[in-house]
């Protein structure tokens, strides 16, 4: 196992590993002692014999001086690097260097994670009144959040879905917290890369992005939520996305941005 | 192949002499050359066996090969692709690049290294040597289940043969991960540090690690296995309260991470090859070194998705899959690191990109068939079927393949100082694109119109018929180009263009010695600054090394 | 080298690639051995036909050996101290821990004897008998492996092959000496301890 | 020539083994799942193939800029982020779904049948290379009869579920229980119990076969599942229950088959004949097939199989007997009187 690792010299002369023919050997026992077990017996033997030869063999190797030798630098040497300065194209015209990280200024990531919160504890409140308005008790929709994942809350028995259940809730509260603070995340991350105008950001994370929820919900939602399906008023949960999103997507605008450290100099 | 390199046919070695040169050799480098011409030559065996079987699914009902032989055939074909030949070429060519890209003048311990490489030798063999024995080879499938392993199922010495093969082969897979991590962590070139390896080393690391964790438990399973066989023990007799289930676990923390050992050094390729034909430097490199060693870490815990028809609880069944969902995410996150680093680059359509590109536009699909599968209710209805079958080999040949052919034709000029034809690699791959996506796609198909995987045939009228015959006309099409393939690399030795010591402008420390190096490596170990060596030698008036 | 001088680079030193190969080498067994010890934990009382573990496993004559092999542990830890701080004794020290690793494999043989010879429990009696053997044969070899490589090495030292005060071959065959001690521990607990 | 005839028979379509034609409430769910991840799956392969392929183009228009290097875009931390959280909301999604499509197909310990229903329990032993069904227990009555590779069960009624409930269990090595239109695949594991159950409202015949790998003829290891109308699932279970009929016109045929091996391995209930390591045989003729679903069940196939089982079904554990053309007549004369 312990073998002469080679230093880095200067010189005309380098240190190497001589050839051994023992690895191999070594290889060959063993293997023939795995077809001894396979087959017969004999080649068992003659593997073990082997094995033991090329053991003894490797470790003279190792004592000093036996298995190593001096090989001169005879190789031509290599063709020498060609100096090409300064061809590479600036990102665009007039910025200093061409070495950078993207995007150059970014809000702050507690942005988004804030812009989530925020968007997140007002996401409910048109859900609740759409629940109050139609008749249905407060935990209703909270209930139906949480059939995502449990299965036979699939709106058969709708007066339980009425009631507080502790577990459907916590289940809902933590489904909803887990995507809202992501989704701030991303709105944190990736409203900077719109082109720089508050308007824009606003359109595209307040209008735009719940838009494409909802119609990925819409499309999904049966096979995603079938409870939710089964009892969904379709504008009212458009209206809890755009509260979402115009939420989040203000607090994330809202707050001050910080350059990027370059990673290209001037 | 690499025999005829020019300084040794100067010499006007003797045949004999030649040989003996190759089996006493300790260079990190001719055995990473061996360690390839072995993989390819197990590639088109593996090959034939495949393209045999897919003529016998031709028609419903074909009686081309007789049962027994169709299943031998399965068994040997997985076993060879998985342990002769992905493996090996991937850690032959690591063999060959990774001291050089660091700078060192070989591996920690280059008998230790040779010695892999002979026991990965001679291990295939011995799987092969079960074509002689009584019963022929083992029918068992790769992943070998129990009991139809034990003696009451299997008489034959062919199973002995497929174990001790591994076992064999394993103790050299083992060896080469120790040499790789010792090689890494401690043979670095002066001033190189962790994080301005090639992004190549980083994959290897990995894969170090996962050999080192998964390849021992195999061991164990294969030697529980042969005391059973060979000393009365049960492990695996349900008779005596042995487990089943045992052999499945055991065998799947190793079968798992192993197609990630199959696939990250082909990450590592990609990484190399993307960069330079695209310009830049590679988009992420911290995050795609912390999304490798977080793909090596969550692979471990995933296995028992392989089983979850097995009657696991439903809580366990949970956890494998939303772990196996989580790989996704580091997956997903080196694809986009690739995509990014293209985008925006002045793209140079040489075969090394062409076959990069093919890596990206198709592995992806293996990792979303992947997430697919990874959804417990879902692989209730596919697992066993050809979708997983489609699935793997979208994983390991629009993966590990298309990622391994990128790097040959990317290092080729290096190993040999002569350029692969271009021509050729594009028949090559062009052939290889139409004919993998014909075979393998329709599989997809097959499989959820409820066709199971190892069958030797199938029934008339169940819908399988069409897409069976495509996905043979697909392997027929693809064979060829493994072929043209071949003779490329033996072609292309004496009449490929010359190709220098950099021919593709590129700024690792490989490019920086002769096409092919001499033993030592280098004249003078360089000393390393930054994660583009030769970039800072290009341009001296701006290196790297003063932002990095 | 002298190159990374002269541009005033501060160059980091490199770990002996030969001691991380053998930590390497070593995590590779370990996962060897928890497999073989996740197969023993498993069929624990799974057997359907006796010997049980508590019917045939004598506690008194592990200890004693179990006190041998911790002991080499320390017997080794000094050899190397000795041979650091260049006094005499090394080959004392070295010697007593490949002496002590005999007496457990002597105390080991002891026991299959008994269990074969007496208990009639094999490989092929019942599970018990299939993973007990299998565990503490696989550790048994290793330490017959632990022996031979001290005493090689104390050979090479004594024809002065190994020069220095720290030979590395010293160091990583004390590592792997240690390392099969602590496997050993694990294995104790498991079979003698809780699986009793 | 059988082949022809099996290939004719109307219940045999290309859709019978598609997960994506379910008859069950759990294949039902199980394709619902399916859908949702490949909708998922499939926008994420659009995205990226369009970047790809975007960049490609892209950089087409900047090769003719000259001969100078790209800017050098060393990475972005936000983005980074963005693209490790969008995958995370969606694995975060695609799991919560994944739970309980689980919890609606597995059973689990506890599971009771719903009230009102007529619930039917089988167990099915996987043998190399056939299947083996004992009827426990259908609504509330006590059955234990054994039969072979056709699974009759009763179709559920409006109002009226019959849910079947399959205790597996292997003899031999593992294989895989699956009718892809009922059910998702449990495997039958030597030493270990397993549980699956399927519904169905839809009569006819469902196809499927071992999906495990279990040896040499693991591909004829075919399965069907009849559900039947619940008052012909009864009057077939009853006739299951009896004895095999003693036709006073095959008593040649009973004597040369009751004189050959057959015996040792096969049973037909009221006759000497008790083996249990082959398909049980009192009934044979209430089976469509033969072999395990290979061939149909007609005279002349039955006669091939006895002639020479290793021709038809090469590798199975039933060995060639070598009869003579007079013993082979008579054997199949009275095994087609196994009604």
């Amino acid at each position: 196992m312990a073998e002469e690792l080679h230093r880095p010299e200067e010189g005309p002369n380098v240190e190497m590993l001589k050839p051994t023919v023992w690895p191999m050997m070594l290889g060959l026992g063993v293997a023939l002692m795995g077809a001894g077990v396979a087959t017969s017996p004999a080649f068992l033997a003659l593997g073990g014999v082997i094995f033991a030869a090329a053991l003894v063999g490797w470790v003279g190797d190792l004592l000093p001086g036996r298995g190593h030798a001096e090989e001169p630098m005879i190789a031509p040497p290599p063709e020498p690097v060609a100096a090409r300065p300064g061809a590479v194209e600036r990102l665009r015209p007039g910025t200093p260097g061409y070495r950078f990280m993207l995007p150059l200024k970014v809000h702050p990531v507690s942005a988004g994670v804030r812009g989530g919160l925020v968007g997140g504890v007002v996401m409910p409140l048109p859900a609740f009144a759409w629940a109050l308005l139609s008749g249905h008790s407060i935990w209703f929709p909270v209930n139906l959040l949480a059939g995502t994942l449990l299965p036979g809350v699939d709106g058969t028995n709708l007066a339980e879905l009425e009631q507080l259940h502790p577990t459907l809730v916590l289940i809902g509260v933590v489904i909803h917290a887990a995507m809202s603070l992501v989704i701030g995340l991303l709105y944190g991350v990736l409203l900077p890369t719109i082109p720089q105008r508050v308007v824009w950001q606003m359109a595209c994370g307040g209008v735009l992005v719940p838009l494409i929820w909802t119609g990925l919900c819409y499309g999904l939602m049966s096979v995603a939520n079938p409870a939710l399906r089964a009892n969904v008023d379709w504008p009212w949960f458009a209206t809890s996305q755009f509260v979402f999103g115009l939420t989040a997507a203000a607090v994330v605008v809202r707050s001050e941005k910080v350059a990027v450290a370059p990673a290209g100099g001037p | 192949m690499a025999t005829a390199v020019p300084e040794l046919s100067r010499e006007r070695l003797s045949l004999v002499a030649g040989l003996h040169e190759w089996v006493v050799t300790v260079d990190h480098k001719k055995i990473g050359v061996m360690y390839v011409l072995m993989a390819i030559a197990f590639l088109l065996i593996g090959g034939l066996e495949a393209v045999l079987m897919r003529v016998q699914l031709l028609w419903p009902r074909a009686d081309f090969l007789p049962p027994l032989t169709f299943n031998q055939f399965f068994t040997l074909h997985g076993t060879t692709m998985v342990f002769f030949m992905g493996m090996p070429i991937l850690i032959g060519m690591a063999n060959y690049l990774v001291p050089l890209m660091i700078g060192a003048r070989d591996m920690a311990f280059p008998r230790l290294n040779a010695m892999g490489f002979w026991v990965t030798l001679f291990g295939g063999l011995l799987v092969y040597a079960s074509f002689f024995v009584p019963g022929g080879p083992p029918a068992i499938g790769w992943f070998a289940y129990a009991p139809l392993t034990e003696k009451t199922f299997a008489r034959g010495p062919g199973v002995d043969c497929w174990a001790l093969g591994l076992l064999v082969s394993g103790v050299g897979t083992i060896a080469a991960g120790v040499n790789f991590v010792a090689t890494i962590v401690g043979m670095r070139a002066p001033g190189m540090k962790l994080r301005q390896v090639p992004f190549f080393v980083w994959t290897i690391l990995g894969t170090s690690i996962q050999i080192l964790v998964a390849i021992p438990p195999l061991t164990a399973a294969l030697v529980m296995l042969i005391f059973d066989r060979h000393l009365g023990a049960h492990f695996f007799d349900p008779q005596a309260g042995g487990s089943a289930y045992l052999w499945m676990h055991l065998f799947w923390f190793f079968g798992h991470p192993e197609v990630y050992i199959l696939v990250l050094p082909a990450f590592g390729m990609i990484s190399e090859v993307v960069p330079v034909f695209s310009r830049k430097v590679l988009f992420g490199y911290e995050f795609m070194a912390l999304a490798t060693m977080a793909i090596v870490f969550i692979s471990l815990g995933v296995w028992a998705h392989h089983m979850f028809t097995v009657g696991m609880s439903r809580t366990l069944d949970m956890f494998f899959a939303g772990a196996s969902m989580l790989v996704g995410i580091p997956t997903g996150i080196k694809i986009f690191n690739w995509l990014a680093t293209l985008y925006g680059g002045k793209l140079v359509l040489k075969s090394p990109l062409l076959f990069a590109l093919g890596f990206l536009s198709m592995f992806v699909i293996g990792g979303l068939t992947g997430i697919i599968l990874a959804c417990a209710a879902v692989n209730f209805q596919i697992h066993d079927t050809y979708f997983v079958v489609g699935h793997f080999h979208w994983v390991l040949i629009g993966g590990t393949v298309f990622g391994v052919f990128a790097g040959l034709h990317y290092w080729y000029p290096k190993v040999t100082g002569r350029m692969l034809s271009e021509r050729l690699a594009k028949w090559q791959f062009w052939l290889l694109l139409v004919g993998f996506i014909l075979t393998f796609a329709p599989m997809h198909v097959a499989g959820v119109l409820g066709m199971p995987r190892r069958i030797y045939t199938y029934e008339p009228g169940r819908g399988w018929d069409l897409w069976n015959q495509l996905a043979t006309v697909g392997a027929l099409i693809q064979a060829p180009s493994y072929l043209i393939f071949a003779f490329n690399l033996v072609w292309s030795l004496r009449h490929g263009e010359l190709a220098g010591d950099d021919p593709w402008d590129a700024w690792t420390l490989e490019w920086a010695t002769t096409s092919p190096p001499p033993s030592y490596n280098f004249e003078s170990v360089p000393v390393v600054r930054s994660r583009r060596p030769l970039w800072d030698l290009k341009h001296p008036d701006d290196p790297d090394w003063k932002y990095e | 080298m002298s190159e990374a001088v002269a541009v005033g680079l501060a160059v980091e030193p490199r770990p002996d690639p030969r001691k991380v190969g053998m930590l390497a080498f070593l995590a590779s067994e370990a996962a060897f051995f928890s497999t073989l010890v996740v197969g023993y934990v498993v069929y624990l009382g799974k057997s359907i036909t006796g010997p049980t573990p508590p019917e045939v496993l004598s506690r008194p004559l592990v200890v004693g050996t179990t006190v041998c092999l911790l002991t080499s542990s320390y017997t080794v830890h000094r050899a190397e101290r000795a041979l650091r701080a260049g006094a005499g004794g090394f080959a004392h020290w070295w010697a007593a821990t490949a002496a002590l690793g005999v007496v457990f494999l002597a105390g080991t043989a002891y026991e299959w004897y008994s269990l074969i010879a007496v208990h009639g429990l094999t490989l092929g009696t019942n599970l018990f008998g299939t993973t007990f053997f299998t565990l503490v044969g696989f550790h048994a070899a290793h330490v017959t492996i632990g022996v031979v490589m001290l005493l090689t090495v104390l050979g090479l030292w004594r024809r002065g092959h190994l020069p220095g005060r720290e030979p590395v071959a010293v160091t990583l065959t004390a590592w792997y000496w240690h390392f099969v001690d602590g496997v050993w521990v694990v294995v104790f607990t498991v079979v003698y301890v809780v699986g009793r | 020539m059988g082949l022809l005839l099996f290939a004719t028979t109307d219940e045999v379509v290309s859709q019978n083994l598609s997960v994506f034609s379910p008859a069950s409430p759990q294949a039902e769910s199980i394709r619902g799942l399916f859908v949702l991840v490949l909708a998922i799956t499939g926008g994420i392969f659009l995205i990226v193939e369009g970047v790809l392929v975007y960049s490609l183009l892209r950089s087409r228009r900047r090769a003719a800029a000259g001969e100078a290097e790209p800017p050098q875009v060393y990475g972005s931390t936000p983005i980074e982020l963005a693209w490790t959280a969008a995958p995370l909301l969606i694995v975060f999604v695609l799991f919560l779904v994944v739970a309980r499509t689980e919890w609606e197909v597995r059973p689990g310990p506890e599971d009771q049948p719903p009230p009102g229903s007529q619930p039917l329990s089988v167990t099915v032993i996987g043998r190399q290379w056939w299947w083996e069904y004992v009827y426990e227990k259908y609504d509330g009555r006590e059955w234990h009869v054994t039969t072979a590779n056709e699974l009759h069960v009763p179709a559920s009624d409006d109002g009226v579920p019959r849910p079947v409930y399959l205790t597996l269990k292997s003899a031999d090595v593992i294989h895989s229980f699956w009718v892809p239109r009922l059910a998702g695949k449990t495997d039958l594991i030597p030493g270990r119990v397993n549980r699956t159950w399927f519904q169905t409202a839809e009569r006819g015949v469902f196809l499927g076969q071992c999906a495990e790998f279990c040896g040499t003829q693991h591909a004829n290891m075919l399965l069907r599942v009849v559900a039947d109308e619940p008052a012909e699932f009864e009057r077939w279970l009853a006739n299951e229950a009896k004895p095999a009929v003693d036709e006073p016109a095959a008593a040649a045929g009973k004597r040369a088959f009751l004189a050959q091996s057959c015996v040792n391995c096969h049973a037909v209930r009221g006759t000497p004949a008790r083996g249990t390591y082959a398909p049980d045989l009192t009934h044979l003729m209430s089976r469509k097939t033969l072999a395990s679903g290979m061939v149909a069940n007609s005279a002349e196939e039955l006669r091939r199989w006895l002639a020479d089982p290793q021709q038809v079904k090469p590798g199975c554990l039933m060995p060639s007997f070598k009869l003579s053309d007079r013993d082979l007549d008579l054997i199949t004369g009275y095994l087609r009187t196994l009604r």
